[in-house]
């Protein structure tokens, strides 16, 4: 089984979401981060100084799955969540060792 | 008349001034509550303007176009001079028993403004800054007092042969910027993920006790619009006004809450809110000519017709966050017809002048304002950037946010995630486009 | 007494009308700042109704049951009629030389609402809203004006050979209050996670300047309250009222600053609110009848008591989220007794008719509301689900979330997470399921 | 002197005290609203004891230090005795036609808190709980009485040839708490993270809304503190003073918006909303003195001035987080000189009056103010350490957040980081430890 | 070393961390998550509309630990955590090539 | 490539995302979390009860990068992130096995 995370654009996530639940991925876990890359952030004025918070806010997608599904999701993320333009983001694959279902108990590919 | 007499007065009309002037407050916070927060800072800079605004144009022209005087009212148009010169007498009972010249101005002065600041809600997430401080401008500053000086400045509506009656404004305040509001969301179409597929999706305001503030202050500051439109203290006549008009608020909560209960199964509180700004839009014209139970029947109307309101809006695809039309436009309209129906004036005569007046301010004001939006529209230009929609007028318009601390960037919230994924795909940004008038 | 001197009287009157208004909106932000944010639209949707209900049934009989008239009056109920008709004369100085019949309702009708409003508070995050909504109508339909006619309407407190005096109501109106919430508290229970294996767990307040705005709105408020409660413009006596009113509660922010120091170790702002709202509530009674010192020693002391109550009442797992009890039940208790201790009517006498009106309004107020909680526990019930409890009442009882930009659901915050295991242990759900009082 | 004007006038002096009194709502709110999330319980602790203190010492002593009556009165210090007892016919018209002994007290005693809430914004964020408590007693208790006395109890300002003239308090009230504010922060030094390398660093507020709220108090507060210096209810005077102050607000919004719009190319609307307090500052000391063309190029001016003098202050170094020296010390002083340049005093004698008491008040608060800090630092310390206030002030001196649901801690916020880590770099910690002052 | 991802609702949290408190788990780090399952939030209405947020919120937690505590934590985090509903969550388990212990410089085994 | 996570003090955060900017390293990913240790948070007072909600804001910092650079951002992290008292935090080193740039497709190294 694989861990796929990818550090997506904000206004993608609904795109993302669901053009993977048609592909037939059903978990998914995600988190607001803040991305430091090549896209800068726009800068911001208070009481006349200026001033940059540096960062770009992010959605970050994490799912499990097998192996077989690896490449599918990742071609659905890359087709859907990309506009051209600096800042679109970078898909990570790790290894995972185990599942588990903390409901049933069910392990690996039977907890996906 | 006693001076004693005219001093108290004037302090009862002063009291009504204050109470007004927190009616901006009001609307800043109901307005900047039912917005989202990556919005907030520009609805409360449109709302913390035009108070400014308002005044300032009210003293440059304003009150002598509405006011002109005898001499210089004529049935559609009047002008007096530029600024507001002390008349003779101006600080005494002889301008007036009820009150000073200048205690004249500045409870009008604040009246005026408010006419914009409806409009300000109803456009409020889309609208760009620049065009709506110059329709501001115009629309306090002539469209207004232009329409004002029919009935208040002894125009042709108080000289039918049975007057129209609008006492306190339900439609030469509320209507006015209700129409105001309508031609402006017409122009500028609705928010990006309002409508989608056919489908309304809500977009929920950032801040309920905001709102609820917001409530509450207006409510309050109703005594002095309906209040202080008695135009002197007389205590019968005052007191009774004050009566309708907190029982008209508070059949307005409860046609608002049982009304939303029933058509949506929700105990909506936005819908408690509305409805007692709709009872107290609804009582206003004839707050000085109802009983008890008139009012109270105004008011759970007016409760009733929020809601049916808010959601017959969203079925035409008439994107208003704050629901000023349904307050102020919809109450507005029937306030001023109930005076024809209930009360002291009833009658078909009356409810004949009633919609003579509703339709004369109604075509003049929409028209105004739809022409200023078209030029501002075809000129300026009126709706930000979807890319501004999307991440906020706040950091776009003002370069900043309203709740830093709380999220640094102000567009990293689910809701607006959802919106930028819907402005992403191409038959939204069509939809966009297409308002609901065809240009 | 000139007309003059009535005009001004009733300007003053519904000056005080406008203050008691806004207390409203003080108890909004004060009982919303001190609840968690799941729970926000919940508290603000009941302060919301609970004037529209105050005022309509006000309306409808409770003005005529408090105020029935000599004629009307016993000694322990009275009724005159349904509705408020305008008496003859209701208008002018016949009717009163304080105030127009108006002005008197609806000085009154805003009074009659606040004794619901303090139970909203301390019975808040836990609370059915149907059965708060009812018993609310109830309590302010049937207790208030019953207990109020004692006394203001002319009732047997009022006939005693030394009458029991409270000047504005810190038993009238406070205690009754108060009672109401420690009937339904006794019988709901506390909340999930306040008490856990014999310790007490802070919940606290999601809003501190929600909480403080709440806190100046109501000294604001309380002008009104106590300077209206002379129900004239009287100078000498109002303006004194005022200051011993204002000194009582700037005397309580110091006493409950200070005894939260001594005691707790930390310069509580929640105490500091407490203590202000506890030296208003102590001067109540006798706002009138005190000099400089005595109000300061009053409020002191009221600031104190506080303090005490707050950990008292949390030692006896009696759990009121925003401190009704400690403020309006003990300090009203306080105040009340205070007449008889210090102030123009100090006296052993005066002590014992104190007692007389406390106990006799306690045992009334108390058995009444425990009889219509009771009832409602055991017909539609008075306790949301735990879960609901746990997720928060706004999106259970209203669908709906105060701050949707800041936390998408209102239920994902750390203070949350803790209650709902709390909540998820067995000897938890046993707790929940005992409430004080054996049923 | 009638009766009834009497009572009318008294009726009105209540209301100016109820619209002073909420200034401190507004100062709580802008104050609160223009700091950190983390510092918010302290700001509105401070906020909640300021009224209180005030009032206290004022009926202790302060009253009898600033209106010890001519006999008492010396040209530099007067002192007629402790306490606040009532004169002979001090609830008459006899002691003065305006109001009546009681109200005379509450309406100073309100009037004199407010210098201490000025310097209260301004130390904001990193002044040591307890030496601001020390501060604010002998600031309000003696500074405020004093100079006051100068002028308004009949001292030496009051008796020059052509006397100094300051209405509503310019100088009186607002520059003497500027001055206060100034000697604070420059024994305080900056925020740390404000000036880093050289450069500024903005540390935005963290609630913009509060802040508006602030500001729309602020204003309807200063109705009654204007209006309310007339100290009658005089038709003329009084609405006329209502228009300039109005008039100014308004043009101080414009001058605010514009100026920053072409010096920073920013809608900010924290400069909106300083504009506003900046004209109504600006106009408070000529407020019966002014017509509307002076009332609106004050305004103007003090909008205009304000925005300048923020950036001014930044560039020296004073780090004033929420602008009270650019608003209330500048234009305070700009006010005060406009008395001599505007409106019916205009005059090269009037303005060296004015100059007089501007230097003769200036020297008098800055020094003792100065002093007052110093010897606090010297003792107890007027700081917080670097860790408390890189944490927040709430959690280490009030042990509590002001939103837990929100950011359980309070310190885990993007800016917070930010200046965590530039308090740990050394350059910076040197920094801090550099005030402007050398000591 | 392994590093053990549960995602678990929130309302478990606190049972939870006890229960690995109690067999000797000192150190974890958690944080707020959205997650996409088979489990649905409840539909929400405002002035009228309908509408559903999709996510619900739960808590993540991540823990390093050497291999010989992993049943252990696994086994705790099973008892606790279930309620038998659907929704509980699940466990991933990955492998961790290094641990570094920032104070002291410490690594692998000696940091954690 | 290989995953750098280290969970430092909020504090230490902009010290070490400057440090690492110097060394090159132009992408990063963080967010909060909440710490659970051995340094404990403070207590609170609300009302006259005491209590302590357990853990301490961290930030945590995500980071592929390529073996090569491994050492170099571990140094750097544990020279800048490091105040010598309990709470400084850890790092962990995962391994990578693919990493996709969404904007342009590219793999791996090509992606970093
Ligand atoms: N090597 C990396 N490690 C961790 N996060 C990364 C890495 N590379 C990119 N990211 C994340 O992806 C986001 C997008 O990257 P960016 O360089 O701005 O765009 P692009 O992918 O188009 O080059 C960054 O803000 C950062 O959060
Ligand atoms: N394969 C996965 N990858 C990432 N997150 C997952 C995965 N499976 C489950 N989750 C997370 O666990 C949560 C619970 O899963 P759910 O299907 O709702 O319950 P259950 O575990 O009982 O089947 C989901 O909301 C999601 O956050
Ligand atoms: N084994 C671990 N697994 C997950 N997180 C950990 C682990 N060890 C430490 N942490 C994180 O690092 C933070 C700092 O650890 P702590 O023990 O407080 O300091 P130190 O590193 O000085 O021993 C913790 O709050 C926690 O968030």
């Amino acid at each position: 089984m694989k861990k796929i995370e990818a550090i997506i654009r904000t206004s993608k996530f609904e795109d993302v979401y669901e053009a993977l639940t048609e592909i037939g991925i059903a978990f998914m876990t995600t988190y607001d981060v803040k991305g430091f890359g090549l896209e800068h952030s726009s800068s911001q004025v208070y009481r006349g100084a200026t001033y940059n918070v540096g960062f770009i806010p992010r959605t970050k997608i994490e799912m499990t799955v097998t192996e077989d599904h690896v490449d599918e999701v990742v071609e659905t993320i890359l087709k859907v969540a990309n506009t051209g333009k600096v800042g679109d983001g970078k898909i990570f694959i790790m290894d995972v060792e185990a599942v588990i279902r903390i409901r049933t108990g069910d392990v690996d590919e039977l907890a996906l | 008349m006693s001076q004693e007499l005219f001093v108290t007065n004037n302090v009862w009309m002063m009291v009504s001034i204050f109470l007004v002037f927190v009616m901006h407050l009001g609307f800043a916070t109901l307005e900047s509550g039912l917005a989202r927060s990556k919005n907030t800072v520009n609805v409360l800079f449109k709302n913390s303007m035009i108070p400014a605004i308002g005044l300032i144009t009210y003293a440059l022209w304003g009150f002598s176009m509405m006011y002109p005087g005898e001499s210089f009212a004529g049935g559609f148009f009047g002008f007096s001079n530029f600024g507001i010169p002390l008349p003779e007498g101006g600080e005494t009972s002889a301008y007036n028993e009820g009150y000073t010249f200048w205690t004249d101005f500045l409870f009008q002065g604040m009246f005026a403004a408010t006419a914009a600041t409806i409009v300000s809600g109803a456009v409020a997430e889309r609208i760009k800054l620049s065009a709506f401080i110059i329709f501001s401008i115009l629309f306090v500053g002539l469209c207004y007092p232009i329409v004002g000086m029919w009935k208040w400045g002894g125009g042709f509506l108080n000289t039918l042969s049975i007057p129209f009656y609008d006492f306190a404004g339900s439609t030469l305040v509320h209507s006015v910027g209700g129409w105001g509001a309508l031609a402006g969301i017409m122009l500028l179409g609705s928010r990006i993920g309002k409508y989608v597929d056919g489908k309304i999706k809500p977009i929920p305001g950032h801040s309920i006790p905001l709102a609820t503030i917001g409530v509450f202050i207006l409510w309050l500051g109703w005594f002095g619009f309906n209040g202080g439109s008695v135009l002197s203290a007389d205590p019968g006549a005052v007191s009774r006004v004050l009566v309708m008009t907190s029982l008209a608020a508070a059949a307005g909560a409860i046609g608002g809450c049982l009304f939303s209960l029933i058509m949506f199964k929700a105990s909506d509180i936005t819908m408690v809110l509305n409805g007692i700004l709709a009872g107290l839009v609804g009582i206003t014209a004839g707050a000085d000519q109802m009983g008890v139970t008139d009012s109270i029947i105004i008011g759970l109307v007016a409760g009733a017709l929020v809601v049916l309101a808010v959601a017959f809006f969203d079925r035409i695809r008439i994107d208003d966050p704050v629901g000023a039309l349904s307050v102020h436009l919809v109450c507005g309209i029937w306030g001023t017809l109930a005076v024809g129906i209930f009360g002291a004036l009833a009658g078909i005569d009356q409810l004949i002048s009633q919609l003579i007046g509703i339709g004369a301010i109604g075509v003049f004001s929409f028209v105004f304002a739809f022409a200023v939006w078209y030029v501002l529209k075809l000129t300026i230009g009126i709706r930000v950037s979807a890319r501004e929609e999307i991440e906020g007028l706040d950091i776009h318009e003002h370069k900043m946010h309203a709740y830093p601390d709380f999220n640094g960037t102000g567009f990293e919230m689910s809701l607006d995630e959802k919106e930028m994924m819907i402005a992403s795909n191409s038959r939204n940004h069509k939809e966009k486009e297409k308002p609901v008038v065809a240009e």
